[in-house]
């Protein structure tokens, strides 16, 4: 790979780097486009589920005979008709997944765990009837106490939620159950001979609040099992062949005999990663034998699908009077809702990754309440953890009168820094994007009264993956891709640009589409931002190979050798001989099927190599000091992507995770009440930033390139959520000369510690 | 669910008065609480064709502002919105620009939320209101109306038909304001309405501060003649309003605010409003 | 023969032991070798889905990924997908 | 209990269709019309998804019953684009990426027409506030901001 990465890197790029119309771009202007509730079938029921109202109760019994006999009820199923499993850790695509707390989560069994916790679900003729046989469900649960918060939870004598969970990671091994699922530790070096050698130690404690990735699309889906068994599936998912292999599993059937075809995707940002209606819709239409549509309500989204972690975190840092870190530690307790799984592993390894630190440790724990399971939000663990850090190093910065850009050029991590995680890090744009960020206007610009200014970086990994796509050179000359990561953003452009590329065809020739489950390999799902990456690696490939087939004919149609041709913008030339020659890809692929047949060329691949991207975020704040409120007056999001196929989706994933970062720092929150109730399970009181919340978010894309990639893409998606939180909680600190450690920063929240400190 | 549209008050009066009729006028309260299934009504009266219910007028003493007409309708009105500045900052809060669409003035008062934002501004600015019933209609003031969260004083088959507003008076001016956590979309945490009248020596002839949020109902502050009429605000004037504003709270904690953040606002937006519908007054 | 670094909690498997000399040449000769020198950190790639990073480059999953004469081996929790 | 027939005008076309009077505009659209252009984000007015124009006026179609429907006008996405040419905003969209996973995008598309055909020179802080309503969790609004300023000034420059 790394040869073929040679020549890309240095030739002339045409089309990779330019800004063309999305190939979708029509059908998400005109409403043509079909998302997850977009569809329908005929003789087709409604679902809907039943969910506990309580956030800890065991199940005595569920009695559904009354709704049974309901006209127009058509199948009603509880977890009897899910398969269990033990409790092991198995990988289920490229993820591992205890079994025994996936089937738990999408119906209860011995207990209902959370409010919107799933107990059953039926399929009606119509949805008012579907609702009607929901109330004669009779369910007897016996209420337990419940608990919410990770500092309870952790308590002994805390209501238990898994009376055999004993903590992984501890050695030797607790005797008795506890809500720690788990607890690691990474570092390295000696942090209390560090902390000794430092002139200057801050430690600090941090509360972040539960927040949802809030995508506008509600959970949806399409399911119809015939009477044969055999399964169709629709819906909107960040991975179809990762739902094939949970509702397998789930129901018991095997793979073959799903096939899940992806839905135009209205947003995910990891929360559409995970199987929520899908196996509910499937065994509804097994058991009726009638296509099955399910929808969630937005407070359903809110209650029942899986938001990110609230936490507590510790952070201490030395350092010397010179700006020299001398040691960092910290310690994350994470909740993880009512089955293991807290990002607290990611969010350790990544709090300190931005430096280059002698002595490091972090210590997570990953701790069960009685809220919704999470699920993956962007940067998984990551916002969390280096909020707590890169607001101790701005800090340190103002305690030791230093500019916190100097602070962090002068610790930054660079190619070679052993990471805090173990491995060395290859090239990584930290640097990079702090030098970019310090000769920006924005940060010498002046302020006005009340604003303050603050600045925060953050590191996140990239992932790759197993992935498989192909390309068919169409007897036309036009080319088709099939992909097999949903474009939740513009991938499909990126993909046709890379084709386009190495084909020297136009991009308007080149038509993607994602592809089902039985039309390609299994693909890890679209998050982690490995699309570009991965897949974008596998559409290289694969039109690599189409090439080389491409010249094969060409070769063949001339009578020489295929060393004597080569490929050159869309065409196949003759290398020697007296006169040029040269054949298009569209003559070659009108006669493909005198020459040997169809061309067409797939690459299949676990990709490895992602380069982690680093970005470095700028914001000013005003403050208005008697009523609490913040607003963002300029913001400027700086960012390795390594390089950008299609640098106006780069922007967009920049601006789009700097204004997520921005309504986590400032006003989204989970609010329950005594009961364990979610209060606020609507967007008017869960706030996500609204158009007139914030200013143009102007961004600089920095490229320092990822040897792995034929391009040398790292990824983008991720690392921009990061920054907001540390930057905007740094400027509120600035502005008000009192340091802020709580989020979300939300007017009476801001104006309590204002008047009370 | 029957729906009917009435073509006149007496008609939609006769049908609000059966068991389980809702009137409907934008909709944006009721269709929620349909969807959402905190009412099931077994009737939906929508009152929008009842005569003299849609639009805004000028009379001979002031404004008739129809209880349905939408507030789009009503802040795309030049000369209401150059007579009543704050009515129309209240009104123009009220959702996004599809609420305001829909939504109206009878609404939002007949929703009875101690957090409706048009509701102190009228008061402030001495609205009324046009009773319409099964045998007559009635005029009150607005802050008759809302008796409690979600409850009126409005009797079986009464509705809404419309306001009044009187003709600011030379030397008048209003302003609202509300304390929301995003800059939009937000139902108020406090909000404040304030109109105040001057004479030629920029002293204060009439003051009115109504705060909403604050207590189940909307809350028109006492005791400001003594500190303010015959004088212009100063520090200690302002300041005693501001005490005042907070002992009048009474406010609920919630997921919107704490008792402490809603008190503090209270005279925080009291001030302010006094301040602009001051300037506004002298400018008048 | 390739190194293999432990820290932060790993360490706790191994009685506090954080560098093993290594005999393989994959990942898949990896497992073999940890079973056999450290029982209880062979089940974290086997099955918690632990990734092995060689020489920096994290492979996930991935048995075949080549171990040189004098690669700097560490385990790694996988990583999730936002 | 019977259905309502209700007789409306939808992007300059007669339509007649009969719902339960419990029915809002929305679900009427999508379901009784096969209209899936408008989007329901959250059926309570909250995330503009579904907004439509009803007689000149920017509404969501969530917050309106379909029996309200009578005899009005209703312009929706599938109305913006005449035969093969989009209109002006729908290609700036495109043209800018001011769109990621599209889902906000036919709502946005008629609040910002419904903005241009009231004010033909908005400010940046007009089209923020006026498009508050629609809620948009992939851009950070920035590029849609962008492409409703540019479509305004090149709609002022011809």
């Amino acid at each position: 790979m790394n040869d073929m990465t040679q020549t890309n890197l240095e030739r002339a790029l045409k089309i990779v780097g330019s800004r063309p119309a999305r190939p979708d771009g029509v059908d998400k202007v005109t409403g043509r486009a079909l998302f997850g509730a977009d569809k329908s079938l005929p003789n087709m029921l409604v679902g809907r589920v039943l969910r506990s109202p309580y956030a800890h109760a065991k199940i005595i019994s569920i009695d559904t005979s009354k709704a049974e006999e309901l006209k127009g009820v058509k199948a009603i199923v509880t977890s009897t008709d899910f398969e269990d499993f033990p409790s092991e850790f198995v990988p289920n695509g490229e993820m591992v997944v205890n079994m025994k707390d996936i089937t738990r989560n999408v119906m209860a069994r011995e207990k209902a765990l959370y409010v919107g916790h799933t107990v059953a679900a039926v399929a009606a003729t119509s949805e008012d009837i579907a609702e009607q046989a929901l109330a004669l469900i009779d369910v007897t649960y016996e209420v337990l106490p419940h608990v919410l918060e990770v500092e309870d939870a952790e308590k002994p004598g805390a209501p238990l939620l898994h009376d055999d969970m004993i903590t992984i990671g501890i050695e030797p091994a607790p005797e008795s159950a506890s809500n720690v699922a788990k607890r690691v530790e990474f570092g390295f070096g000696d942090v209390e001979k560090g902390f000794s050698e430092a002139d200057l130690i801050i430690e600090r404690e941090f509360t972040t609040q539960q927040v949802h990735q809030g995508y506008i699309e509600p959970h949806a889906c399409l399911a119809s099992v015939s009477e044969d068994g055999q399964a169709e599936l629709w819906c909107t998912t960040q991975g179809p062949f990762v739902v094939r292999n949970f509702c397998s599993k789930l129901l018991g059937f095997n793979a073959a005999q799903i096939r899940v075809t992806a839905s135009e995707i209205g947003g995910g940002f990891g929360g559409k990663t995970v199987v929520y209606l899908e196996p509910l819709a499937l065994a509804l239409s097994r058991k009726s034998c009638r296509p099955v549509k399910m929808e969630m309500n937005r407070a359903e989204v809110f209650t029942s699908s899986g938001p990110t972690s609230g936490a507590k975190i510790w952070v201490k840092i030395g350092v010397k009077n010179n700006g020299q870190i001398t040691a960092g530690d910290c310690v994350l307790k994470y909740q993880a809702g009512a089955f293991q799984g807290a990002p607290v592993g990611p969010g350790a390894m990544c709090a300190f990754a931005p430096y280059d630190l002698k002595n490091v440790r972090a210590v997570g724990y990953d701790i069960v309440v009685n809220r919704p399971k999470v699920a993956a939000y962007r940067a998984p663990g990551g916002p969390i953890s280096e909020y707590g850090v890169e607001s101790v190093i701005d800090e340190i910065a103002i305690k030791i009168g230093m500019d916190p850009i100097e602070l962090r050029l002068k610790n930054a991590a660079k190619e070679g820094t052993i990471a805090p995680y173990g491995p060395k890090l290859g090239p990584i744009g930290m640097i990079e994007t702090l030098e970019a960020a310090k000769s920006h206007p924005h940060y010498s610009a002046p302020l006005g009264p009340n604003q303050a200014r603050g600045v925060a970086s953050g590191f996140w990994f990239n992932i790759g993956g197993e992935t498989s796509s192909s390309i068919t050179i169409n007897e036309d000359g036009t080319v088709g891709l099939t992909l097999g990561t949903p474009d939740i953003g513009g991938s499909r452009a990126s993909m046709a640009m890379m084709a386009s590329e190495e084909l020297g065809v136009p991009m308007e020739l080149i038509k993607p589409i994602i592809g089902d489950t039985n039309s390609l390999g299994f693909n890890f799902l679209t998050g982690g931002s490995r699309a570009t990456f991965s897949t974008g690696t596998t559409v290289v490939e694969s039109t690599r190979e189409a090439i080389e087939e491409l010249k094969k004919r060409a070769a063949l149609l001339w009578e020489v050798s295929l060393d004597q041709v080569e490929w050159f913008e869309g065409h196949a030339r003759l290398i020697s001989g007296d006169e040029p020659k040269t054949m298009s890809l569209a003559q070659i692929a009108k006669q493909a099927g005198k020459t040997g047949g169809p061309i067409m060329a797939n690459c299949s691949m676990n990709v490895t190599g992602a380069g982690p991207s680093l970005g470095t975020h700028i914001v000013d704040v005003a403050v208005d000091e008697e009523t609490g409120q913040v607003s963002i007056i300029r913001y400027t999001a700086i960012q390795d992507a390594g390089k950008a196929i299609h640098p106006a989706y780069v922007e967009g994933q920049m601006q789009g995770g700097a204004v997520q970062g921005i309504g986590w720092a400032l006003n989204e929150e989970y609010i329950y009440n005594e009961k364990g109730e979610l209060e606020n399970t609507g967007f008017l009181d869960y706030r996500i930033p609204v158009c007139s919340d914030v200013p143009m978010i102007d961004t600089v894309i920095v490229e320092v390139p990822n040897p792995n990639h034929p391009y040398g893409v790292r990824g983008v998606g991720e690392t921009p959520i990061i920054p907001p939180l540390a930057a905007i909680s740094n400027a509120v600190s600035r502005a008000t000369n009192k340091r802020f450690d709580e989020l979300p920063l939300s007017p009476p929240k801001v104006l309590a510690k204002l008047m009370h400190g | 669910m029957n729906y009917v549209v009435p073509k006149t008050a007496l008609e939609a009066s006769k049908a609000l008065v059966q068991e389980g009729a809702f009137a409907l006028a934008g909709g944006t309260d009721l269709l929620v609480k349909l969807k959402t299934k905190f009412v099931s009504p077994s009737m939906v009266v929508d009152i929008k064709q009842v005569p003299k219910i849609m639009g805004i007028e000028a009379t001979a003493d002031g404004w008739w502002i129809g209880a349905a007409t939408p507030c789009a309708e009503i802040v795309e009105h030049e000369s209401f919105c150059k007579d009543w500045p704050g009515v129309v900052e209240a009104l123009s809060l009220i959702g996004s620009t599809q609420i305001q669409g829909r939504a109206t003035l009878g609404g939002n008062l007949c929703n009875a939320s101690p957090a409706a934002d048009s509701v102190p501004a009228l008061i402030s600015a001495r609205g009324t209101c046009i009773i319409s019933g099964q045998s007559r209609e009635r005029e009150e003031p607005i802050e008759k109306i809302v008796t409690s969260p979600g409850v009126t004083a409005l009797e079986k088959g009464e509705f809404i038909l419309g306001f009044k507003l009187p003709k600011p008076q030379s030397g008048t001016g209003d302003a609202y304001l509300r304390l929301i956590p995003r800059s939009e979309m937000d139902i108020a945490v406090v909000g404040a309405g304030t109109t105040v009248s001057v004479d030629k020596n920029k002293k204060i002839t009439s003051i009115r501060v109504c705060l909403g949020a604050i207590a189940p109902t909307q809350i028109v502050l006492d005791g400001l003649e003594d500190i303010f009429i015959g004088k212009e605000p100063d520090e200690n004037s302002i300041n005693k309003l501001v005490s005042i504003a907070e002992a009048a709270c009474k406010p609920i904690k919630d997921k919107r605010g704490t008792i402490e953040y809603r008190t503090k606002i209270a005279g925080v937006l009291s001030k302010r409003t006094l301040t602009i519908a001051y300037e506004r007054a002298t400018n008048h | 023969m390739a190194q293999l670094i432990l820290t932060g909690s790993l360490k706790n498997l191994t009685n506090g032991i954080g560098e093993f000399t290594i005999q393989a040449r994959n990942v898949h000769q990896l497992v073999g070798e940890l079973k056999r020198i450290c029982p209880p950190l062979a089940p974290l790639i086997e099955s918690e889905g632990f990734a092995v990073a060689i020489d920096g480059e994290i492979y996930q999953d991935i048995l075949f990924a080549a171990i040189s004469e004098n690669s700097e081996i560490h385990l790694i929790p996988p990583i999730g997908a936002g | 209990m019977s259905k309502t027939h209700v007789a409306t005008h939808i992007n300059g076309d007669s339509y007649e269709f009969l719902c339960n009077t419990q029915q809002t505009l929305l679900d009427v659209l999508r379901h009784e019309l096969d209209l899936k252009g408008s989007k329901e984000g959250c059926a309570t007015g909250d995330c503009g998804a579904c907004s439509v124009m009803m007689d000149d006026r920017l509404v969501c179609a969530c917050l309106v019953l379909g029996v309200e429907a009578d005899g009005k006008k209703i312009e929706t996405v599938e109305g913006l684009s005449t035969g093969s040419s989009l209109d002006p905003l729908q290609q700036k969209f495109i043209d800018l990426a001011a769109l990621q996973c599209g889902i906000c995008t036919p709502g946005v598309l008629v609040a910002a027409k419904a903005l241009l055909e009231k004010n033909k020179n908005p400010s940046e802080e007009e089209v923020r506030f006026w498009l508050a309503g629609n809620l948009c969790r992939c851009t950070g609004y920035d590029k849609i901001v962008r492409a409703v300023l540019e479509v305004a000034a090149e709609a002022r420059n011809t």
